[in-house]
């Protein structure tokens, strides 16, 4: 029992840290981005490119973690300064197709770079084995894992409400036109917004691959369930997606103990409870999204 | 492209996303038969000439894709695919338009049993012969209790459907859990295990999530509490190859191929003009399939003498031949032939990170 | 009293935005609700339409009590409004606008078969050349000059057929040309369709020109009723409303 | 305004499709008979998105539903087909309405969300379900009544139930109804002031969009003689969501477009090229940065009538 | 050299051209009115000068250096305020944030400026003294009238010279109306200057130094509020019935 909740909660922040990037990016650009589940595999990739080069040592693998987010960063940076800049103020649902392609775009390009295959990356140094807790023996890094998903929760938290760069985020996604004619360059900040939480998915993408096979198509399955944490836990809140993205890892882990292979609808059930009960999630709020 | 008289084989492989994994090997196979065919002249004097589209793993995809490939292109007969949704999908476009379908992956039942047509041939282990080679290594490995795992659809169920009926006296399947198709996170399924009192897993998940299941058992220590027999073909060299270290040493697991245990100076003929196609000395297992299917066919047009479908039925009924792996005959009755496997446990290889099947056994 | 309000209360965490309201309003009569910024009015708009519902109290209608009923089926019953902020179809024409209002008041918004290309033009006509927008009848709304729009609001809030019509600050932003014309425009329509009207309004001018009675709200509590002048030489409502000099016309 | 305007146009037009078979080769009747098919999937789509203003994530759970509805009756339960293709459509009505009455309580994102858990449940039962659905596998070796199992007569069957819903729909989006849709898409609470119960002119729209995807289906299920889950999968939803917004949802024609041309270059770039992902996103993104309408809107751009395009009333 | 020069702008809303060659000057420390019906382009001047609207023809200058079509954020640094009609105040954010979002940390244009006066919290909440028990509350919850008063505060976080002020006297109680003319007096005195948009005429001819008179796009009249005052027929024709 405990170390089924302590999985819960391991697959809870991992999945907390893929969708928070997205809840934010949503949360002030109102771009539903199916690319996120993209830029979580390039993460993963960039990482296993450079634990490939480096073996596995703990430099190269942290190393390669900071690489994947500057890498995605990058791209981030010049898919939004060179395209999605140009489609904020034309159709707003637009922009879904315009992440679809993105989809689709980074699909191929990972088979080409990387090949058909899957990859593996093994355990940074230190994390592969189990630490005594006492209670019983638990895996490192799903401990590692446990424990980083609050620290980004709390620094995100921190930076969104207790810094001026964070009410500058908040204000960006309530009105962007005024907020620029009271000297903000909100360009920056969209930019800004959108590489932070692709940087998020890059970091998600890297943490999540040693627990995972690298390959292609694991951006299709990703995304839904961060679509699924999103939703749960309320568009656009932080600590929304964080606890909806444990209630989705309790729902996994549990779900398939008790109900076996029914797990699959179960989280669907629950989804659609949840929103019955709380219509815009767990911490959400009513969307004015229309004047 | 080449002439109107070219014989034309129709491909169907998931060659993106998820299934470009199986797809895109498997199409070097169709390459290399093509290939040595030609080079040797041809069928009956034509070249052959292959067409390929990708299924996107969606049986409807694929059914569009057959039709636009017999209408469009013309193909004289249809190869694929890898997954049994789409190849059933496809088998009822190959039974409206009387083209032969020739299922070399593909492991359903359904497809010679309740699903059976005239035109449908299928040249992979399917499911009821891979659960009695799995009962024979069951036996081996003086299994006992045995708890079962894998995806929950037709393919494992059928399985250890025919698994169950085929274990020696004194074993039986005392758990089964089933995990849905595409999981990414197994600790759930690892606590089971951990939990039943079976001595031997019998697994069937694959790919990928073969791949996050070894990596997430392993800091719980799952592999050295019981024995593991794992179909699926996660014994091939691609698999160990990318969890390397990581592989559980001393499980059983089998494989389509392997390049470093040529059963036959045929076989290492194979091998090396597939490494030289592949640019890599250490090969694919799936270009094998696909290359006796090939083969399959092009003597059958050579032995009709044409294209026509109902002729090579007759010819491809009870036709023999002499593949990498051995001879292989198909069955008049069942369209179907005996497609063996590499099993064998494991092991760890001296001045080699990569685990190996070793000792490695071709069943069938 | 077409319209009764009756001890409603109403908070938002914690604030109490009405407190205890008590408004009658009488058939035919033009009732002005005015107070401070802040003071409720928009709030009481929205409870009586339906918008929001009270804490406590009751509101009736033509003696129907309305506090149970959806928005939808508060305007069935014979109530229109228009809003603080100008709420039209900005993309559909002045037309369109006027004729989706038609169309909602005949019940006809279920009916897929009946085609609605020139339904009601000969009614809509008629109330735009009402309203003085006759030229505009193809403009998209959402171009119309602000007080065009807030005309267009009041055609729309006719075309319900409403016995009561509740309107929050209709010349707000308006110049002084087009408040002078919209005060005649809402005195003749309103009695000359024997409506009975409840409004807000900041403009001084307006209230007294128009209003047959004055309710003053302060703190989400009526303050003050009474006619123009009594409400105007209330000292508690020069003090928290008016100030000394009343306004500026 | 007129709404007749485009009808000459779209007789025409059908007429065109109609001479398919005649002049052109059995490929490009199975291809139009496709397009057809998912044109209507989009239409439907298009009265919830465009019309009504509710994105939905979910609507393939309504093509699947149709879908299986009319295989496993005619092939299980050897109902006729015309029964079947209208029990298809009832059972896909009834399914939407059921849905529709939770889904039409929430708004914007949180109703796209919805209708994708509904739909995905769908598919988890479609899967899970297999003595009915043949599960995973799907449903494979439908019957065909002999009159529609040759491919043209099939296309001529597809081409008939393919304009009698264009026809319809097109009724229905020009009705005092298609005019509270729009009323509640541009300003709901605007609408509701005017008397109208929004939940319910949602739902109603809702139900008839699912009961034309349903007969989209219904008729996919026919022509490929099977029903898979994946048709319910929220990648199709995906799919078909992007042919109503590439076409432009803001036209009635628009999404027809965008089936037209989303799928002609899914398969055409399929068949040229392993990498079809990449050059179908270029071309996506070409689209998006170019046209920002949508096709249809490009089409308009040429004819002037832009203004009838933006309040998505009467364009054609 | 006058502080900003508006010369012959030109602004469409899409198809619709609103602005047909509007120019208008304002000089330090003066206080100028656009008046007219409504619709005119009051509001899409003003829009026009902030970068909002990009000018399809014209040129706004400000200091003698061309602006037109710079990005808006860049001419607040550079020292204009604007404060839109609709208030469009960040609903989420608390009146402290508000204000804290609007800061301009490199506001160097104060520095060679006259302006005495160096805004920040303390200044504002002098000013505005309602404002300082409200400090936490949410913007959204805030009266119209604070929401306007905040409108205004906000702006002059920024620290600027010049004060693009749209109908602040809309929806305004009377009360508040005459407490707003004082603010505005106040910052006046307070060395800034001033374009201001009302329909309130009486507002306007008691603040002005200059009027501008609109109709249809175009200015029509220009002159001393003194001078129109006494100009009825300029009043007649563009103003009342
Ligand atoms: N949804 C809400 N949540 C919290 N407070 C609210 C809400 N709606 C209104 N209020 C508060 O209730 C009070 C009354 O607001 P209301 O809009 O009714 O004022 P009003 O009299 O119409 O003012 P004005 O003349 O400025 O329009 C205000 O203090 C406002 O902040
Ligand atoms: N967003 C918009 N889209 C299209 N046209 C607009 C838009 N905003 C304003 N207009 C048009 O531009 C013209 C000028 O409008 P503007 O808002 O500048 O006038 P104004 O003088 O400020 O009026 P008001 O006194 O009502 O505020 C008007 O005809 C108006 O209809
Ligand atoms: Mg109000
Ligand atoms: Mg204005």
């Amino acid at each position: 029992m405990f170390i089924q909740l302590m999985n819960s909660l391991a697959l809870g922040m991992n999945l907390f840290i893929i969708a928070v990037g997205l809840t934010l990016i949503f949360g002030v650009l109102r771009v539903i981005n199916f690319a996120h589940g993209s830029f979580f595999m390039i993460g993963a990739y960039v990482l296993y490119s450079v634990v490939k080069r480096t073996g596995d040592t703990a430099l190269g693998f942290w190393g390669g973690i900071v690489v994947a987010m500057l890498v995605l960063g990058f791209i981030a940076w010049l898919v939004e300064r060179f395209l999605l800049r140009r489609l904020y103020d034309k159709e707003h649902l637009l922009q879904l197709v315009f992440t679809f392609a993105l989809v689709l775009i980074v699909g191929d390009l990972v088979k080409i770079i990387w090949g058909p295959l899957q990859h593996s990356i093994s355990y940074p140094p230190g994390f592969g084995g189990a630490t005594d807790l006492g209670i019983s023996r638990y895996p490192t890094y799903m401990l590692f894992l446990i424990l980083s998903g609050p620290v980004i929760a709390v620094s995100l938290w921190l930076i969104l409400e207790k810094t001026r760069w964070g009410r500058i985020i908040r204000a960006a996604r309530l009105d962007r036109q005024m907020l620029s004619a009271l000297g903000v360059n909100v360009k920056a900040v969209y930019s800004a917004v959108f590489v932070a939480g692709a940087m998020l998915a890059g970091l998600g993408g890297a943490l999540a691959a040693p627990r995972l096979a690298v390959e292609p198509g694991m951006d299709a399955l990703i995304i839904i369930d961060c679509f699924i944490v999103v939703i749960v836990g309320g568009l656009g809140s932080l600590w929304g997606s964080f606890f909806g993205a444990i209630i989705l890892g309790v729902a996994t882990i549990f779900g398939t103990l008790i109900f076996g292979e029914w797990e699959i609808v179960i989280v669907y059930i629950l989804m659609v409870a949840v929103l019955l009960w709380r219509p815009w999630g767990l911490l959400g709020r009513i969307e004015e999204d229309r004047h | 492209s080449m002439s109107a008289d070219t014989i034309k084989i129709g491909v169907l492989l998931p060659t993106s996303g998820g299934g470009a994994s199986y797809g895109i090997p498997a199409e070097n196979g169709i390459k290399l038969a093509i290939n040595e065919i030609n080079q040797a002249g041809g069928v009956n004097g034509k070249m052959l000439e292959y067409f390929i589209r990708d299924t996107k793993l969606k049986p409807a995809v694929a059914s569009a894709a057959a039709r636009e490939l017999i209408t469009k292109e013309g193909v004289h007969v249809l190869v694929g695919a890898v997954s049994s949704g789409v190849t059933l999908a496809m088998s009822e476009v190959a039974k409206q338009e009387k083209i032969i379908l020739f299922a070399p992956i593909s492991k359903s039942i359904a497809l010679t049993e309740s699903k059976f047509h005239k035109y449908m041939f299928q040249s992979s282990a399917n499911t009821n012969i891979e659960g009695r080679v799995m009962a024979g290594v069951m036996k081996k490995v003086e299994a006992g209790k045995i708890c079962a795992t894998g995806y929950d659809y037709a393919y494992s169920h059928d399985f250890f459907a025919s698994l169950e009926s085929n274990l020696e006296e004194g074993m039986a399947i005392v758990d089964t859990f089933y995990v849905k198709l595409g999981t990414k996170d197994y600790n759930a399924l690892i606590s089971q295990l951990m939990g039943s009192d079976c001595d031997t897993v019998a697994g069937l998940i694959w790919g990928g999530g073969f791949v996050s299941m070894v990596k997430q058992a392993n800091p719980f220590g799952l592999f050295d509490q019981k024995k593991f027999v794992w179909g699926a073909e996660v014994g091939s060299h691609e698999m160990s190859n990318s969890l390397k270290g990581d592989y559980p040493e001393g499980m059983w697991a089998n494989s389509y191929d392997l390049w470093y245990s040529p059963l036959s100076d045929a076989h290492q003929a194979f091998l090396d003009d597939l490494a030289e196609l592949e640019g890599q000395k250490e090969t694919n297992m799936y270009p094998v399939t696909t290359y006796n299917a090939v083969k399959f066919l092009a003597k059958a047009i050579e032995i009709s003498g044409g294209t026509d479908s109902d002729a090579l039925v007759t010819a491809l009924e009870g036709m023999a031949m002499e593949t990498p792996l051995g001879p292989m005959t198909i069955d008049p009755e069942t369209h179907r032939t005996e497609t063996g496997e590499f099993w064998g446990p494991m092991k760890k290889i001296e001045g080699s990170d990569v685990l190996r099947m070793s000792p490695a056994e071709y069943v069938y | 009293m077409i319209l009764n309000v009756e001890n409603t209360s109403r908070s938002f965490s914690g604030f109490l935005a009405l407190d205890n309201v008590n408004l009658q309003v009488a058939e035919g009569e033009m009732h002005a609700l005015i107070g401070p910024n802040g003071a409720g009015k928009t709030t009481l708009f929205n409870v009586i339409s339906g918008l929001i519902s009270a804490d406590t109290g009751t509101v009736s209608f033509k003696d129907r009590e309305l506090s149970r009923m959806k928005p939808h089926q508060i305007v069935e019953v014979g109530i229109a409004r228009s809003f603080q902020r100008v709420n039209v179809f900005p993309r559909n024409t002045a037309f369109e606008n006027v004729q989706v209002a038609f169309i909602a008041r005949n019940r006809e918004h279920f009916k897929i078969f009946a085609a609605a290309y020139g339904k009601y033009t000969q009614e809509i006509m008629e109330l735009l050349i009402l309203v003085g927008m006759a030229d505009d009848a193809s403009t998209p709304a959402g171009e119309l000059a602000h007080g065009k729009q807030k005309q267009l609001e009041l055609a729309v809030a006719l075309a319900a057929n409403p016995a009561l019509l509740l309107l929050d600050e209709p010349t707000a932003g308006m110049s002084i040309a087009e408040t002078m014309s919209s005060i005649e425009l809402i005195r003749d329509i309103v009695k000359g369709r024997n409506l009975t009207l409840l409004f807000t309004e900041h403009d001084m001018t307006v209230v007294f020109e128009i209003a047959d009675r004055v309710s003053v709200l302060h703190h989400g509590q009526i303050i003050a009723t009474g006619d123009g002048e009594t409400v105007r030489n209330d000292p508690e409502v020069r003090r928290v409303y008016l100030g000394t000099e009343e306004s500026e016309s | 305004m007129r709404p007749r305007g485009g009808v000459q146009w779209t007789l025409f037009g059908l007429f065109l499709v109609a001479l398919v078979p005649v002049v052109g080769e059995r490929y490009y009747v199975d291809l139009t008979t496709q397009i057809l098919i998912y044109a209507l999937f989009a239409l439907s789509l298009n009265i919830l998105v465009g019309y009504c203003g509710n994105l939905s994530f979910g609507h393939a759970a309504f093509f699947a539903i149709g879908g299986y509805a009319c295989v496993i009756l005619t092939t299980t339960y050897e109902v006729t087909l015309i029964i079947s293709l209208g029990l298809s459509v009832l059972i896909s009505a009834v399914a939407a309405a059921a849905i529709g009455y939770v889904c039409v309580r929430l708004a914007a994102m949180h109703f796209a969300m919805l209708t994708l858990a509904f739909s995905m449940l769908v598919w988890s039962i479609a899967i899970k379900w297999t003595p009915v659905t043949g599960g995973d596998d799907g449903f494979v070796g439908a019957t065909l009544p002999d009159l529609i199992s040759n491919p043209v007569s099939f296309f001529y069957f597809a081409l008939l139930i393919f304009s009698t819903g264009l026809i319809l729909l097109r009724v229905i989006c020009t009705s005092t109804f298609g005019r509270a849709m729009i009323a509640i898409r541009e300003n709901e609470t605007r609408a509701t002031f005017m008397g109208m119960d929004v939940r319910k002119i949602r739902l109603q729209a809702f139900t008839i969009a699912g009961a034309f995807a349903g007969l989209a289906g219904a008729l996919l299920g026919l022509y490929n003689r099977g029903m898979y889950p994946e048709s319910a999968f929220w990648t199709e939803s995906g799919q078909v969501l992007i042919m109503v917004l590439l076409g432009g949802m803001h036209s009635f024609i628009g999404p027809v477009l965008g089936a037209a041309a989303l799928y002609i270059l899914e398969t055409m770039i399929n068949q040229y090229t392993e990498y079809w992902q990449i050059v179908l996103g270029v071309i996506l993104l070409g689209v998006v940065l170019i046209a920002p309408d949508g096709l249809a809107g490009l089409l308009s751009g040429f004819r002037k009538r832009k203004d009838d395009s933006v309040t998505g009333v009467d364009s054609e | 050299m006058s502080l900003l020069e508006v010369d012959n702008l030109h602004v469409a809303y899409g198809k619709s051209q609103a602005l047909f060659g509007v120019s208008v000057e304002v000089s330090r420390g003066e206080l100028i009115s656009l008046v007219g019906r409504n619709g005119v382009g009051k509001s899409t001047t003003m829009r026009g000068i902030m970068g909002l609207n990009v000018p399809n023809r014209g040129v706004v200058r400000w200091k003698g250096e061309d602006i037109s079509g710079r990005d808006p954020h860049l001419n607040c640094r550079d020292g204009i305020g604007y404060i839109p009609e609709d208030r469009r105040i960040f609903s989420d954010l608390s009146v402290w944030e508000n204000l804290d979002v609007a800061r301009n940390y490199n506001a160097t244009s104060t520095a060679d400026s006259n302006i005495a006066k160096r805004w920040n919290e303390e200044s504002v909440f002098t000013l505005f003294p309602e404002l300082a028990d409200l400090r936490n509350r949410k913007g959204g919850v805030l009266s119209g009238g604070q929401q306007q008063m905040l409108t205004i505060a906000r702006s002059l976080m920024g620290n600027p010279e010049l004060l693009l002020l749209d109908e602040p006297s809309e929806g305004l109680a009377p009360l508040v109306v005459s407490r707003m003319r004082e603010g505005i007096e106040q910052l006046k005195e307070a060395g800034l200057s001033i374009v201001l948009a009302e329909q309130n005429l009486g507002f306007v001819l008691a603040l002005s130094d200059r009027v501008y008179v609109l109709e249809k796009g175009q200015v029509k009249y220009s002159g001393s509020a003194e001078d129109l005052k006494n100009n009825i027929d300029i009043q007649k024709q563009y103003l009342t019935v």
